[in-house]
């Protein structure tokens, strides 16, 4: 065997992994600067980073139009470009917010949104991979930069607490990564994806299987392996806390998309089924007594991690059921950055330096003094709740009835009940703010809370976004109807011709018995 | 005798007369380096026992058998017992590979002048010699002792950071000659018609170093530093145990040396016939040559601090070395045949320029510090 | 080496798996952090062994590729991890993992 | 007779496993797993993987586990009295359930061990694992991962910096 350098290898290469290596390009280069660059040109860096962000989205598009050969390792189609979109969008967002957090905190700069975007590529690389050994270095890519930003307000032991508990969590589950895929590579000699799980032989394959999902739902919060989520999510700095929920989680079910892609074996769909409604109920209930904002969010990110993995179940089914709760996941993940971030965003502004203020009783009456704000939490909680007319709602009654058509009303119904508790306790967040009087000697010493500059264009933009989005949610469904077409490409289905209509199967939804009221929906136009 | 039974009874034999030699070689160089030592300081040295003093180490070492072991209390009694062993066993067993001359013929049969020859040897002395930080790292802690404790600590940390620049090195070295066998990599310092210290020059003053470093010799000796930490990791070491520790720093020479000699001296190879014997004696003298060399630093450069030597190390030896390997793998790259020549140039003008630098520097601080520092009064007059 | 023939892959199935668990068991039972950081360690040794014995007894190299990533990546997660333990360290001077509560968990 | 080797370094393994799980001494703990370490690395050597067999002796054992040491020695944890101590009974009882299920499934395969696998090694080139050949892999089907690699590196160097400085500057 010789080594195959041609120049046509090496572009292929190039072109292949060139969302990843562009990304961490940008990352060396914010590094860089703030190593060398004198203080006074750091509040520069964030700006640099949405440039290397920006610059990286194009070149993913860009690539995805010239890389053709598979190379085994890694694919670069619709999918991978979409998803990537996501998490691009997901950093950007992720470094806005971050930048006057990180001045308030003094947090050092260069290595922050550095590690941050790091933690990005590793998240593009797990949903590109087609081979475990990838999956594996994208999984470390992503996690062990954020075992070092959860830990990143370095004098507070309750951050390193936190930076603690995510790291010896987050080995153990790689350590089931490893001794899963192993057991994969024995059952069938190949640590590729696709002919792995098409070898379809026996017990070492299913334990493998299951090893992995173990580690991937440890990722992202599934519900017997969440036990860390709520104490990281406390002690990270917020901006961490918020970039980890949607990026990490966004990594984790990107990865498992790829496994189950190519289709796991009908044993496992009961399985899936089990996590799904156990994350569903077990987090939205365990979210109700929560008294910290941020456990709260902690609570309510695995409930929705539940909900996104039952349109994740549907791809398992076959095709058709495939696309259409594929597409459901990527808008909601679409969706979930906007409004957590939102949510998260609003608790940095409250919380006041060295984030004192995260409990709900902090939030009395808050209304009082920063209206606005108030109104812009109540819009981002009110989303993730799934109420009408915000985008979270289009997202949550996406999954449903991608749920529904995929055969599994049993769990659709779990999640409407679920996401019932849910507004619940969101709600009961927003009622806290408008309806009660604040504390009486808070008052004096609390001077109204304003947003910077930045909060209050990241803020006002995220809002109108979740609005707009789930008012325009054809044209951003079309799209990830497009990524999720390309991820069940090689399966054999009863019509894979036919693209999917959103409409359609809305309409055959609303017949049914459970329906939502949502004629006002019959008027979208999709596509 | 079947072949495989033949090898192994050689094998066998080698390891025999090289453990012999090794070991029999530690008070030879004991009393070498007291010898050179003194003699640089301007002192005669050992002259008592026997002539020239030839016999002190043999005193010495009744001395120390003679000596009641101590054990202090509170130490860890199981890692106190083995520290002193492993540090010597790694060294012992990286000669295991080290060829020292070119195979020869024994009754129609090939014997290599090596214990063992493997095709991989080059990996398997850096593997061993990573092994080597256990032995003073686990002496310090077994020890119950705050300043063994500091010399393991600054002996691991020091080892970790100098097996990097060494490994750099040695990847540079195994470019040129395509191969982690050490016979081939002497072999090929033929070939090209000159030496590796030649195509390699910064390559082989980084390995000195660095391997400097790896023994913990003076200046590099923070573990042991009598001044501030009392003999660092043996203090709590006596008789036999402590001299199990002496044994180990010098067997690890000699590999040092040896390996040195291999990589960049063209192994055996030297003027003259091409004689097994012959070679045989040329590669001693190389070893005893770098051995001198190793002992002509101790005396003459003082122990540098503990913060110089990881700056150093990081600042200097590692980018250094990344540096070279990447330069040599460029030129091995784009000038193909002539890649000795060009690295040789190369080489020799990086040296002249770094010269150059660190004269300009040099001059450069003394005149800003003659220029702090004011003239005593008594000197102006 | 052939003394190895007489070995069924099985056996080395049963002796990875056996030091999972141990390393598994090791990383719930015990409380101090560096101790359940050495026994991932075990964990990951157990797969790179399944790893290259399947490699050898299929004759497929892909695994001890596998294996020298997961290698690579276990000196990452040591850098980190032990920068981690000693920046609490440094904080208070105890690292004891039910000490840590100041988070209602 | 073939089976002797095997059997003993296996039982190395999983004593000083065992004894790592086990012993109330961190420092003790991180000796024996060296110990594992060797033994794993004599099995790579006898499986025709010798280039993970010095890379599992140089990085395992030479450099990862010197740094586990160093770190307990500059924290001091590791002497007599360790910080070994009383479990809640709900992790021990998880323990033991997990490795109960564990066990149970181990001797699943071993009972159905051989699905697709063979039972003995086959044939295998003079060459398998040597340096060649991985790094003929390495920079050819496995060119992406090897690069990738490097960032992981990256991230993890600039991470460590960042948590062990003093103070940023």
């Amino acid at each position: 065997m010789s080594i195959d350098l041609t120049t046509e290898f090496i572009k292929q290469n190039l072109w292949v992994s060139a969302p990843v290596w562009s990304l961490a390009a940008a990352a060396a280069l914010v590094l860089l600067v703030g190593a060398f660059r004198p203080r006074s040109t750091h509040s520069l860096l964030p700006a640099l980073g949405l440039i290397g962000v920006i610059v990286s989205g194009c070149v993913t598009v860009h690539a995805s139009q010239i890389a053709t050969a598979p190379l085994g390792m890694q694919s670069i189609d619709s999918f991978t470009v979409v998803f990537d979109l996501i998490i691009l969008i997901a950093t950007a967002i992720g470094i806005i917010i971050s930048s006057p957090y990180v001045n308030r905190e003094s947090l050092a700069r260069g290595e922050y949104y550095a590690l941050m975007m790091f933690s990005s590529s590793g998240a593009m690389l797990m949903g590109a991979s087609d081979n475990f050994i990838m999956m594996f270095l994208g999984l470390e890519l992503l996690s062990i930069p954020l075992y070092v930003l959860s830990g990143f307000r370095r004098l507070e032991g309750i951050s390193q607490e936190a930076a603690l508990k995510y790291f010896l969590l987050g080995s153990f589950a790689s350590a089931f990564f490893v001794y899963g895929t192993a057991l994969v590579f024995a059952a069938t000699g190949t640590t590729s994806i696709a002919a792995a799980l098409a070898a379809n032989s026996g017990a070492m394959l299913t334990m493998g299987v299951g090893m992995v999902l173990v580690a991937l739902g440890f990722k992202v919060a599934l519900v017997p392996f969440h036990m860390w989520t709520p104490d990281v999510y406390e002690g990270a700095p917020t901006s961490v806390t918020a970039f980890m929920s949607v990026v990490a989680k966004a990594a984790g079910f990107g990865g498992l998309a790829r496994i189950v892609a190519p289709g796991l074996s009908p044993n496992w769909h009961l399985l899936l089924w089990l996590l799904a409604a156990g994350t569903m109920i077990w987090g939205n209930l365990i979210a109700i007594p929560q008294q910290n904002i941020k456990r709260l969010l902690a609570y309510s990110s695995i409930s929705h991690a539940g909900y996104i993995l039952m349109g994740l179940l549907t791809l398992s089914r076959d095709s058709v059921a495939g696309v259409d709760g594929m597409s459901a996941v990527l808008f909601y993940l679409l969706v979930y950055t906007l409004m957590n971030f939102g949510a998260f965003a609003v608790v940095i502004v409250f919380a006041g330096s060295g984030d004192k203020a995260e409990d709900i009783d902090d939030y009395r009456g808050i209304a009082r003094r920063s209206p606005l704000l108030a109104a812009l939490m109540s819009v981002f909680l009110l989303s993730l709740a799934g109420i009408p007319p915000f985008a979270g709602f289009f997202g949550k009654l996406f999954l449903f009835s991608a749920a529904v058509q995929a055969g599994y009303p049993g769990l659709a119904v779990i999640a409407v009940l679920t996401s019932v508790m849910g507004v619940f306790y969101y709600l009961r967040v927003t009622v806290v703010m408008f309806m009660e009087e604040e504390p009486a000697s808070g008052v004096a010493d609390k001077p109204s809370v304003s947003a910077s500059p930045t909060y209050g264009f990241v803020l006002g933009a995220l809002a109108a976004l979740v609005i707009v989005v789930g008012i325009l949610a054809a044209p951003v469904l079309n799209w990830t109807a497009g990524g999720a077409e390309s991820l069940t490409a090689g399966r054999p289905a009863a019509s894979a011709s036919v693209r999917y209509c959103a409409l359609c199967r809305l309409q055959r939804f609303i017949s049914r018995p459970f329906a939502f009221d949502c004629t006002e929906l019959r008027n979208l136009r999709y596509r | 005798m079947s072949n495989t039974t033949f090898d192994w009874i050689a094998s066998l034999i080698k390891a025999v007369i090289i453990f012999v030699v090794l070991l029999q070689l530690v008070p030879v160089l004991i009393w070498l380096e007291r010898k050179v030592v003194a003699r640089m300081q301007q002192r005669i040295g050992p002259n008592r026992v026997g002539p020239f003093g030839l016999l002190q180490p043999l005193a010495d070492a009744v001395k120390l058998m003679a000596k009641e072991n101590i054990i202090p209390t509170g130490v860890d009694k199981l890692v106190y017992y083995l520290a002193p062993v492993i540090s010597i066993v790694p060294a012992l067993a990286a000669f295991a590979v080290v060829p020292f001359g070119e195979p020869i013929h024994v009754a129609g049969r090939v014997v290599y002048l090596q214990v063992a020859h493997v095709n991989i040897g080059i990996l398997y002395v850096l593997a061993l010699s990573s092994l080597a930080v256990y032995g003073i790292t686990l002496a310090g802690w077994s020890s119950n002792n705050k300043y063994s404790l500091l010399g393991g600590l600054r002996a691991s940390a020091q080892m970790i950071s100098y097996e990097i620049p060494v490994g750099l090195t040695v990847v540079a070295v195994v470019l040129l000659a395509g191969s982690l066998d050490l016979l081939d990599i002497v072999n090929q310092q033929v070939k090209q018609g000159i030496w590796n210290i030649g195509p390699q020059f910064i390559g082989f003053l980084l390995f000195v170093v660095a391997s400097n470093a790896e023994l913990n010799r003076a200046p590099f000796d923070m573990a042991e530093a009598e001044s501030e930490l009392v003999a660092g990791f043996h203090t709590e070491y006596t008789g036999f145990r402590f001299a199990m520790f002496f044994m180990g720093e010098y067997v690890n020479m000699v590999t040092t040396s040896a390996l040195a000699t291999v990589m960049y001296l063209g192994g055996w190879h030297g003027f003259g016939p091409d004689v097994w014997y012959l070679n045989l004696i040329w590669f001693i003298l190389k070893i005893f040559a770098f051995i001198i060399f190793y002992m002509w630093v101790r005396a003459s450069w003082p122990r540098i601090r503990y913060d110089q030597l990881m700056g150093f190390g990081w600042k200097v030896m590692i980018p250094a070395a990344l540096l070279n390997l990447a330069a040599t793998a460029v030129v091995i790259v784009v000038a193909k045949e002539r890649a000795t020549l060009w690295l040789t140039a190369v080489n020799i003008a990086l040296f002249v320029v770094f010269l150059a630098v660190l004269r300009l520097v040099n001059s450069r601080q003394l005149e800003q510090h003659r220029q702090v520092v004011p003239q005593p009064d008594a000197v102006r007059g | 080496m052939d003394i190895y023939s007489a070995v069924p892959f099985s056996a080395w199935l049963a002796l990875s798996g056996l030091l999972f668990t141990i390393g598994a068991i090791g990383f719930l039972i015990r409380r101090d952090p560096i101790v359940m950081f050495m026994c991932i360690e075990l964990m990951l040794n157990a797969g790179n062994l399944l790893l290259v014995a399947s490699a050898r007894y299929r004759a497929v190299m892909d695994g001890q590729i596998y294996v020298f990533f997961v290698m690579t990546v276990a000196a990452a997660e040591v850098a980190v991890g032990l920068a981690i333990i000693v920046a609490i360290f440094r904080q208070r001077l105890d690292i004891d993992v039910d000490e840590m509560s100041e988070m209602r968990g | 007779m073939t089976w002797i080797p095997f059997v003993l370094i296996a039982a190395v393994a999983v004593f000083f496993a065992l004894y790592l799980v086990l012993s109330k001494n961190a420092v003790h703990g991180a000796l024996s797993l060296v110990l594992v370490l060797v033994s794993l690395a004599i099995f790579f050597l006898l499986l025709g993987a010798e280039f993970i067999f010095i890379v599992q002796v140089a990085v395992y054992a030479g450099a990862i586990m010197v740094l586990f040491l160093f770190v307990m020695m500059l924290l001091n944890v590791g002497g007599a009295e360790g910080p070994l101590r009383e479990n809640p009974s709900w992790q021990l009882a998880a323990a033991i359930v997990l490795g109960c299920v564990l066990l149970f499934e181990a001797a699943l395969h071993i009972a159905r061990a051989g699905e697709g696998v063979r039972h003995f090694p086959q044939a295998i080139a003079a060459d398998f694992g040597s340096p060649e050949r991985i790094g003929q892999l390495l920079f050819s089907s496995y060119l992406l991962p090897f690069e990738i690699t490097s960032l992981v590196l990256l991230a993890a160097m600039i991470g460590a910096v960042v948590l062990a400085l003093r103070r940023f500057p």
